[in-house]
């Protein structure tokens, strides 16, 4: 049971590791904590259904579209609040997007209603493995999640938008004199962090059922698991959130079921009680 | 008394009040009360987490209004004119809207009430008019206290749940049970008598794993709960947990049965809609039975449009609700819901002839006949409580991407 | 009509203790608070559960008291951090609450809530109509907290808590204890929130887990943000257009009758959330500026004190 | 070149500017200088001389007045159109990319300048080999450099925009003297380029040493501009030391 | 025993460094009571940071601060006001949304009013502060010339106003120090000669100066007693005449020294 409960964890941490990323990525270059990275993700999750169930889009397909559609989501989001609201620091920005996640998700509501969907895709039985069941689901999420880490992960090396990024991060101004117009990298950023979360949208329905509140449901183990891993570090979010993922489904073999949902909530608490750097740096006291 | 009432309002509150932009937005739809209907409340749900269930209510009763006002109306010729507020899964919100129908619209009834919460947050708002209020929800709690005789439920009792559920897992043989449950007041107040009854038929229930509405996943309580290999597994969820859970119990493997409600395994055809033939086989559901088997039933679904068979469980409730009230008006020849409510028990209640169309039904009333009306959703018979009589159970099982009739338990 | 109006009165009443309380936590001290309805929570249980016990008044203080204790530890553990993260510890501290209100059913009769709780004036309410004493009972607390709270806003506690929002470091240079002092912001509005739980409770009789989730958080942040950060008046103007807009849309589908209900509650609270952004903006500085001090006031030979 | 009337390789026309809502900090300052030439701007602290440059590459809002690059008005361009234009700017201290490797601090330099010619891979060609010590540590951290080594890249990376002029604020700051001497010595490679150089300057003996020409400014104003040795024979103590504001 | 009386704040081999760089590399020098003390340097020399280690803005890693004669090297910021320390900010850091006269009345000490409780129930009690408050907040902006816009918001001040602002607010605090980090930056030049006026008014009246500055003109007319600082280190020590004509002073900011 225990190393099934592990295995699961890796999978849900796997589930929440792109959100985080996007997080974490958004934290970095523009300054500040989305709080509409739940919400962008419940719209993920509904353009992909439309695509798949109305449309008939194989999944793939299917995921595209999500991405392209949060992408844009995201865009819109930047030209019409944050950007008007960046040079008014971060906590400005916070609101706006606990706005701008109100607006999504209910946009959701306002097309699809309130009933869980699912996607137009067969389950399967369970692979056993030394004891242990794995599903088809679980692969399909664990290579998406994992070709999504490494294109990101080379997107942010290897290439010159990802430099940038990095760069805007490291010092805005010193990027602009480099040539690097903030506005487009912000607005790139946009579409990659929509892009993740429309994928991370995908998942998620494909894990669960599909409602307005998907997710925002996952909104505190994404933050614990950013914050983990240090707010700003991609790599960070990452591990953070695999650790985040074992450790709330480890969780039932000691505390009851219930109280599941706290363990994010603690670890988030006692790493800036006793760590204030996260796993990987980012200061999180103020000056 | 109302005018002592409203004085003493005006007077403390009107100078609060005068800023207040509310007053300007409520003028229009005053006025766009028409003289002479009678109006009917209804609190559903809309949005929240139990948002999925209100939109088939609010087709059920606006389709009896249709039919009662194309027969020519109530107490001689009055329409009935329906008004629907959004609970919005909340007691606050509920509260709001009840005080809006009581207050703005002059409901004689305030009838939905899909949620316990709901149906408990505003039931003192309701009392304090002297105005009906009809149930849909399971909780216990509403019905015990003061209730001035008008409040009805038309559905099953929580604690009456319970006991069907052990039943059903007697029929199938399974002795050695586990609960996987979320918290909420309809279905917390089921596990208790469940246990009981279980331990009565000589089963035993090795473990209560309980969660809480709206996690990112379900995956480890579905594995406490599964993981020992009980016989069955009593699944207590709503639609969209169920949905979750359902693919998880799929995905895992699990070779225990699953035993659970119609609310959440069946919810009038949405469950297999969305979780697909595959993921929903062999699962036993249970609901409060409506009269499968009556030719008014099967005519209440094919009005829904819905395909047939369907077991609608909240629907009907709120199909029968409507009927009642029209129908207990028509009896007491007035719209004063402390009067109407007496004569509830008089159409609904043995002895009577049985009907169950509400247009012919209004018309044997009219006539003087001693009717017992029969709804959509139940028999409509009601005890001193209010809470409803010869509550049965249906028990489906969904093979082949239907749901099959399993039997009934009382 | 005026009773539902009265209805809308009360419950604005609630939305704007809780509004003047992250008024002064974040309009003032700056500090964000994403666990509002945390402490709304703790104050409504309180006085759900102490009120039978104890009398009204008593489980009132107690539900202020034990919802300003709690914020206060919060507050000794996180203060300290950047808003995004005192954000996301107070959000989850939220969160925290419900469960434990959800999951703890020897005290709080979990999912099935406390029902029959007894409103004070009860007796009184029953002889002349149950609303009107307590509209008259609602108004009394939101003016006797309207009044501490712009007493203090207009007191050098208020003044220094400003100045810690407008700079810390300053602050703390001119030597003010700049962490005390935040700690005290967060106290009393959670005290504040507390009672407007207990308001709350008192009001619907009746409580449950379900009834405190974040879209309290949000409707508080709207008001203060609509107010104008930092005014006490401007909260009350805030605190009351929200309710008129999610009230006054209650009828948009008498007259439109082509949403249905579900459209109708998400255009409501997509509506907030798209007020919020416009109004941060368009309007930063929100509906009614916030209280300064003029010189004029204070200094005796110009005519003496207010 | 031609001969009659040069072009300036940098222009400043009457500009002012300031933060915010604050005073003006540059306060009408006129400049033209000549290709290929060293200008040193020296003056005491707050005379507004890192804001001059801030102003010219674009960091600090202009409220009136012309700045011009090779006789292109860039006074209403962003940053980084005025880097395209022609005109990099070192600024002082974080003047690199921490959490980039070497490489990639370079390679950002030129990527995202679309249309600027001469940016290639010869440019980098010629740029690194007027900074060895950068081209053989590619894959380092650039956070990980020492002081000199971090100024030497922020160099090559403003350079390798094949910029017209070269806008330096105060690159011996926090440099020991030994490196100071060595940036300076870069400094003159970097002219001998091709590049006209701003060089603001605190130390000023260094940027005299190395300056053509150079202009002391006050208070957000030019006081004085004169040849570099002949500034060199001030009073420069005085410039200090001055009991006269 | 020495007749040398105890410094009034004194700094013993502080050190501080920001990431791998030495901001302040053993640093050693002392205020004297009753004087103003000037403090200059090179950019970058530690100065400011210094000013922040000994008013317990900056924690410093090793070395001591003595207030007269006390271990204060720990002490949050907030302590040093009521030891009689106060400071002012080299980018002025004015309370923006404050009105100016709010910023005054926000210095003094000990306000009654600031405490929960008291802000409401012992109203009687600080209003009769903030009225004695108020009048030495009047006086003190009539002396530096702002009283006429005591109600417009500070954050419209201009530079110098600012800078006069923050001295004002620190007077408020009836230090027996003030430390001024570069009070002449952004100053026009006849508001520079009214700053002078004041420093001189004020140490007549018993007040202690540091003051860290670049305007060379303000130390000379101002100082006492210079300390002159270079990479995180004192360099020389002096009267201004004496620093002034010091060769290393002037290499030291030229760059041609060590």
């Amino acid at each position: 049971m225990a190393a099934q409960l592990f295995f699961n964890g890796l999978v849900t941490g796997l589930l929440i590791a792109l959100p985080a990323l996007a997080l974490t990525i958004v934290f970095g270059v523009l300054k500040f904590a989305n709080f509409a990275v739940g919400s962008m993700l419940t719209l993920g999750a509904y353009a992909a259904w439309v695509a798949n169930v109305q449309l008939g889009l194989p999944l793939f397909g299917a995921a595209a579209i999500a991405a392209l559609t949060v992408a844009g989501a995201g865009l819109l989001a930047d030209q019409l609040a944050f950007e008007r609201l960046r040079a008014r620091g971060s906590i400005t920005l916070l609101v706006a997007s606990m706005g701008v996640s109100l607006v999504i998700e209910n946009v959701c509501r306002f097309f699809f209603g309130n009933a869980s969907r699912g996607f137009d895709v067969a389950l399967s039985r369970p692979i056993r493995w030394e004891g242990i069941r794995i599903n088809q689901e679980q692969i399909t999420i664990a290579i998406t999640v994992a070709v999504c880490l490494v294109l990101v992960d080379a997107l942010l090396r290897f290439t010159p938008l990802g430099r940038a990024m990095r760069a805007v991060a490291d010092n805005a101004s010193l990027a602009a004199v480099r040539g690097v117009e903030r506005r487009t990298i912000a607005r790139l950023t946009w579409v990659l962090v929509g892009a993740l979360l429309g994928l991370a949208g995908v998942l998620a329905g494909l894990d669960r059922a599909i409602d307005p509140l998907i997710g925002w449901n996952y909104q505190i183990p994404i933050f614990a698991a950013a914050i983990l891993g240090g707010l700003g570090s991609p790599l960070g979010a990452v591990a953070g959130a695999l650790v985040i993922g074992v450790a709330e489904e480890m969780s039932a073999l000691v505390i009851p079921t219930n109280y599941r949902q706290v363990v994010s909530f603690s670890v988030i608490l006692a790493l800036l009680l006793f760590r204030a750097n996260g796993l990987f740096g980012a200061k999180a006291a103020r000056k | 008394m109302t005018d002592a009432k409203l004085v003493m309002n005006r007077r403390s509150v009107v100078a609060g009040l005068g800023a207040l932009p509310v007053a300007a937005a409520l003028k229009t739809p005053a006025l766009a009360q028409a003289a002479g209907d009678v109006p009917l409340g209804l609190v559903l749900p809309f949005s929240g987490a139990t948002g999925a269930y209100g939109p088939a209510m609010k087709q059920a009763a606006e389709l009896v209004v249709s039919q009662v006002n194309g027969a020519g109306g109530i107490l001689g010729g009055r329409n009935v004119r329906l008004f629907i507020e959004d609970s919005e899964t909340s007691a606050t919100a509920s509260v709001a809207a009840s005080k809006k129908l009581l207050e703005v619209n002059k409901v004689e009834l305030v009838g939905g009430f899909w949620g316990s919460p709901e149906a408990l947050a505003a039931k003192p708002v309701i009392l304090a008019a002297n105005k009906v209020q009809m149930l849909s929800c399971a909780a216990n709690a509403v019905t015990e206290g003061e209730t001035k005789g008008l409040i009805f439920r038309l559905q099953a009792k929580s604690s009456q749940w319970g006991p069907a559920g052990a039943k059903v897992m007697q029929k199938i043989g399974a002795k050695k049970v586990t609960i996987l449950a979320q918290q909420n007041p309809f279905i917390v107040a089921m596990v208790e008598p469940f246990k009981a009854e279980m331990k009565k038929l000589g089963g035993e229930v090795m473990d209560v794993v309980m969660y809480n509405p709206d996690q990112a996943s379900y995956r480890a309580e579905v594995e406490k709960a599964f993981g020992p290999e009980p016989d069955a597994v009593f699944v207590l969820p709503l639609l969209t947990d169920m949905v979750s859970i359902s693919k998880e119990i799929f995905r895992g493997g699990f070779t225990s049965k699953v035993v659970s409600l119609g609310t959440g395994a069946d919810a009038e055809g949405k469950f297999l809609q969305a979780v697909g033939p595959e993921v929903a086989e062999g699962i036993y559901h249970l609901q409060p039975s409506p009269p499968i088997d009556s030719p008014s039933y099967a005519r209440f679904v094919k009005q829904m449009g819905a395909p047939e068979g369907t077991v609608f469980l909240f629907a009907g409730n709120a199909w029968d609700q409507i009927c009642i009230t029209a129908l207990a008006m028509e009896h007491a020849k007035t719209q004063e819901a402390a009067v109407w409510a007496k004569s509830i028990r008089e159409v609904c209640n043995p002895p009577g002839e049985e009907v169950d169309d509400i247009v012919e039904a209004l018309k044997m009333v009219r006539d003087g006949k001693k009717i017992n009306f029969n709804g959509a959703g139940c028999t409509c018979d009601f005890d001193e409580k209010g809470d409803s009589l010869n509550r049965s159970f249906y028990v489906q099982l969904i093979k082949g991407g239907k749901n099959t009739p399993f039997g009934v338990v009382s | 009509m005026i009773a539902y109006l009265v209805t809308i009165a009360i419950l604005v009443c609630v939305a704007a203790l809780v509004g003047l309380a992250l008024n002064l936590q974040w309009g003032q001290a700056g500090l964000v608070n994403f666990g509002v309805v945390g402490f709304v929570a703790i104050g409504a249980y309180a006085a759900a559960l102490l009120t039978p016990q104890v009398g009204w008044l008593p489980a009132m203080i107690a539900a202020g008291a034990l919802s300003a204790a709690l914020s206060a530890g919060l507050a000794l553990l996180s203060i300290r951090l950047e808003e995004n993260y005192l954000a996301i510890v107070t959000l989850g501290f939220g969160e925290v609450v419900r469960l434990v209100i959800l999951n703890e059913g020897w005290l709080t009769n979990g999912a099935l809530g406390i029902p029959d709780i007894p409103r004070p004036f009860a007796s009184l309410g029953e002889s002349i109509g149950g609303d009107a004493v307590f509209i008259v009972f609602a108004l009394g607390l939101l003016a006797i907290v309207f009044l501490a709270l712009e007493g203090m806003a207009r007191s050098p506690f208020g003044r220094a808590l400003r100045a810690i929002r407008d700079d810390a470091t300053v602050t703390s240079a001119l030597g003010k204890n700049v962490f005390l002092l935040r700690v005290k912001a967060f106290a009393v509005g959670g005290a504040v929130m507390g009672v407007a739980g207990a308001l709350h409770a008192y009001y619907l009789t009746y409580i449950d887990p379900s009834q405190f989730t974040p879209i309290v958080t949000a409707y508080a942040f709207m008001a203060v943000i609509a107010g104008g950060r930092g005014s006490n008046v401007g909260l009350l103007v805030g605190a009351g257009s929200i309710m008129a807009l999610l009230e006054g849309t209650r009828f948009l589908k008498d007259v439109i009758p082509v949403i249905d209900g579900v459209q109708l509650s998400a255009l409501r609270l997509g509506l907030i959330g798209a007020g919020i952004v416009l109004l941060l903006i368009l309007r930063p500085q929100g509906l009614v500026p916030e209280p300064k001090r003029r010189a004029a006031d204070v200094l005796p030979k110009a005519g003496g004190g207010r | 070149m031609s001969a009659p009337a040069p072009i300036a390789a940098l222009s400043a026309t009457d500009l002012r500017a300031g933060y915010g809502r604050g005073d003006d900090i540059v306060r009408g300052i006129s400049l033209d200088q000549a290709p290929e030439t060293i200008l040193a701007v020296i003056g005491p602290n707050g005379s507004g001389k890192s804001s001059l440059v801030k102003t010219l590459a674009g960091l600090l809002d202009i409220r009136a007045g012309r700045v011009a690059v090779t006789g292109r008005d860039v006074t209403r361009e962003t940053p980084a159109k005025r880097v395209a234009a022609g005109l990099a700017y070192v600024p002082q201290e974080a003047n690199v990319f921490p959490n980039l490797t070497i490489g990639e601090n370079l390679k950002l330099a030129t990527e995202f300048l679309r249309g600027r010619a001469g940016v290639g891979p010869e440019q980098r060609e010629r740029v690194l080999g007027l900074f060895p010590e950068i081209g053989a540590r590619l894959k380092t951290r650039a956070g990980d450099l020492s002081g000199g080594q971090r100024q030497m890249l922020a160099f090559a990376s403003a350079l390798l925009a094949n910029p017209e002029a070269l806008l330096l604020d105060e690159p011996s700051a926090g440099l020991s003297p030994k490196i100071v001497g060595q940036t300076m010595e870069a400094i003159v490679r970097v002219r001998e380029t091709g590049v006209t150089v701003l060089l603001v300057e605190q130390n000023v003996a260094a940027a005299l040493d190395v300056a053509d020409e150079a202009v002391v400014l006050v208070a957000g104003q030019v006081s004085l501009r004169a040849s570099a040795s002949d500034m060199k024979a001030a009073d420069l103590g005085a410039l200090f030391f001055a009991k006269v504001a | 025993m020495s007749a040398v009386p105890v410094p009034l704040l004194e700094a013993r081999c502080v050190a501080k460094r920001y990431g791998g760089l030495a901001a302040l590399d053993g640093c050693s020098l002392s205020l004297r009571a009753g004087e103003v003390t000037g403090l200059i340097g090179p950019n970058g020399a530690g100065k400011s940071t210094l000013l922040n280690a000994m008013t317990g803005l900056v924690r410093a890693d090793a070395g001591t601060v003595l207030l007269d004669g006390r271990d204060v090297t720990a002490l949050p910021a907030h302590r040093f006001a009521a030891l009689g320390v106060a400071r002012t900010f080299q980018i002025v850091r004015e309370l923006g949304s404050l009105t100016v006269f709010e910023n005054l009345l926000l210095a003094p000490r000990r306000q009654s009013g600031e405490g929960v409780a008291a802000s409401l129930f012992a109203r009687r009690k600080w209003w009769a502060q903030e009225s004695v408050n108020a009048e030495k907040a009047k006086a003190l902006l009539e002396r530096v010339g702002l009283f006429r816009l005591a109600d417009q918001p500070s954050g419209g001040l201009s530079g110098g106003q600012k800078k006069l602002l923050d001295l004002a607010r620190a007077l408020l605090l009836e230090p027996k120090l003030i430390l001024l980090d570069e009070p002449g930056a952004g100053v026009a030049p006849p508001l520079k000669i009214e700053l002078i006026r004041l420093v001189r008014e004020l140490k007549a009246e018993g007040v202690s100066f540091g003051l860290v500055e670049h305007d060379m003109h303000l130390v000379g007319e101002l100082c006492d007693h210079v300390h002159v600082m270079a990479e995180g280190r004192l360099l020389v020590s002096g009267t201004f005449e004496e620093v002034a004509r010091d060769r290393r002073v002037v290499d030291a900011y030229l760059g041609v020294a060590a």
